[in-house]
């Protein structure tokens, strides 16, 4: 059954408005008896694709983002933050794989000590959170990732991450993630 | 950027300033295993140590100051390496490919996180290549006109009121344990045995008594049981004068 | 001339991410040269017309709304009662057990003036009720609790309330007030 577009008008406006992405139940609460929310999302999904802002799911939910294409025009006049350094970078995805996981651990993988600014710079941004403490002498915190992590990187759930398996060699990661070839280029060039 | 640290490792001294490009000597190992060429779990180990102790040895030819670790992991790998050519025994042997095994899987796992950051840093960012909406509406309303209303905090308030109340009666004077004639009466009836004769009635008082209201007070319960004692004939008082001391006895009659 | 459907596409993303009101001149700057920003806006206006949000110029330039039609059905009403202040508790404790009561005997309980706003709060709760007039100087009214105050209470009658004795002891309450007893002095002496 087609939704209809009074669906497809609340809905719009429900996503629209939200400043975090919308769960798709909460959509499923708003929607009239009967009309599915998987059919109204995929209808907007269509009815923007190609355009300025474009429908994604993104941790957990729903959620418009300006087109990637648009990106270099837009932050001549949209002010970003830096991209994160190459240390933070590399903790976060050590945190993001071995979650819950020790500061310990996070140094034990990379064979050095880790600055305090690092996990502060991830904890400022929000992208990881502290979850309890392992019981273990000292009784160390735990670092777990947080759904600002999955909304950033445009992650579904944590599942959207390669398998460990495929994370062998970086042409082969790219190509298999069919990622904007610009965005990556940029970033293996600033990797350097 | 590997390629061109372990070329320069041999000769010029200009390598060392690459070392502080790197991220402690795990980083290091793992960038001389990728320069190998090879997939990582079929890397020299033997090979990446002396490049290794290379790096390191040239580091000190020209007095470049190193971290303990950078030392501790030269150290371990010069171990590793002696083990691997001429172990002294077959457990030892045995000892050393482990070893070797694991060094070569700790740099597996820095790989694959490090391809782990390289495939998050190549997604398009949040905030840095895509964007969201910059004025959110926020849709909702709060509506504070309703009361919470539950027993516990009514009963809070009626003990409150309780005793705001009671707090401000406790200034009716309280009672003071004077002596009573009840008291008297007990004292001058288990004294009376121990006094022969003529004993003056101060002599029945307390004795100890907090100050001279309770005292003239003890006087006149005193007094008063006194008189009822003599009334009932159970004792005999005497007064030489008016305000003179009074004395009593035991009646001779019981 | 027709705008492009990349000026569209711009324009779309940039007031869609920009965190105030986009000013046209601004718009302007990032359009390609020959472009109108006012037939961009137009064109705009035009493709989002009907739909769960609206392009709109408010104070300072073009913003995205959520449709007005809309907005009623999208917003949610949080309800976050209020507790009642203390003294209008401590109040209506006293017209509870007390009943009828007059406000002088309420604030002969309290030790102090009943503020006119405490009993206008429980009026207006309808929590109390007037219940006729005292026969003594000046017939003052007299306060009752409403059947409202058994239901929000969840009492089936006045005799479900707690009974003095099940709450407390009189001993303990004395000691409590005479622990009180020399901040309450000051307050009793300039009420005497």
């Amino acid at each position: 059954m087609e939704p209809s577009d009074d669906s497809l008008r609340l809905a719009e406006a429900l996503v629209f408005a939200a400043a975090a992405p919308v769960p798709l139940r909460t959509l499923a609460t708003m929607l009239p008896e009967g009309e599915e929310p998987e059919a109204v999302v995929a209808a907007l999904q269509a009815r923007y694709a190609g355009r300025g802002v474009e429908l994604v799911e993104v941790a957990g939910g729903l959620q418009f983002r300006t087109a990637l294409d648009l990106a270099p025009r837009l932050t001549r006049v949209i002010e970003i933050p830096r991209r994160l350094p190459r240390v933070a970078m590399e903790t976060l995805a050590i945190i993001a794989y071995r979650q819950p996981v020790t500061r310990g651990e996070i140094e034990e993988v990379r064979g050095t000590a880790l600055a305090q600014t690092t996990l502060e710079t991830l904890l400022e941004a929000e992208l990881i959170a502290p979850a309890g403490r392992r019981d273990s002498p000292g009784r160390p915190t735990l670092w777990v990732t947080t759904t600002t992590f999955l909304s950033r990187f445009g992650l579904k759930a944590l599942g959207d991450l390669p398998r460990r398996d495929d994370l062998v060699n970086e042409a082969q990661l790219l190509q298999s993630a069919d990622l904007n070839e610009q965005a990556a280029a940029e970033t293996v060039v600033s990797h350097d | 950027m590997s390629e061109t640290a372990v070329a320069e490792a041999g000769a010029s001294p200009s390598f060392v300033l690459r070392l502080e490009g790197f991220e402690g000597p795990l980083d290091l190992l793992l960038d001389l295993a990728r320069s190998q060429k090879v997939d990582l779990a079929q890397i020299s180990i033997l090979a990446l140590v002396d490049q290794y102790l290379a790096i390191i040895e040239g580091a000190r030819r020209v007095r470049l100051e190193l971290a303990a670790d950078w030392l501790v992991m030269a150290a371990w790998l010069a171990w590793l390496k002696s083990r691997l050519l001429v172990p002294a025994g077959v457990e030892e042997a045995e000892d050393a490919e482990i070893a070797a095994e694991g060094l070569a899987s700790r740099l597996a796992d820095l790989q694959r996180m490090r391809m782990a950051a390289l495939w998050l840093g190549a997604r398009p960012q949040l905030g840095l290549d895509v964007f969201a909406r910059g004025a959110p509406e926020d849709l909702t309303e709060t509506d504070r006109s309703g009361l919470l209303l539950d027993l516990p905090s009514l009963m809070r308030g009626h003990i409150g009121a309780l005793r705001r109340q009671l707090g401000r009666r406790r200034y009716a004077p309280r009672m003071t344990p004077w002596w009573s004639v009840q008291d008297a009466l007990r004292r001058l009836g288990l004294m009376l045995g121990q006094m022969p004769d003529w004993t003056e009635l101060a002599r029945f008082l307390p004795e100890s008594l907090p100050d001279a209201a309770a005292l003239r007070a003890a006087m006149a319960s005193t007094l008063l049981a006194s008189l009822e004692m003599g009334r009932s004939g159970d004792i005999d008082l005497r007064q030489e004068q008016a305000f003179g001391p009074i004395a009593i006895r035991r009646s001779e009659s019981h």
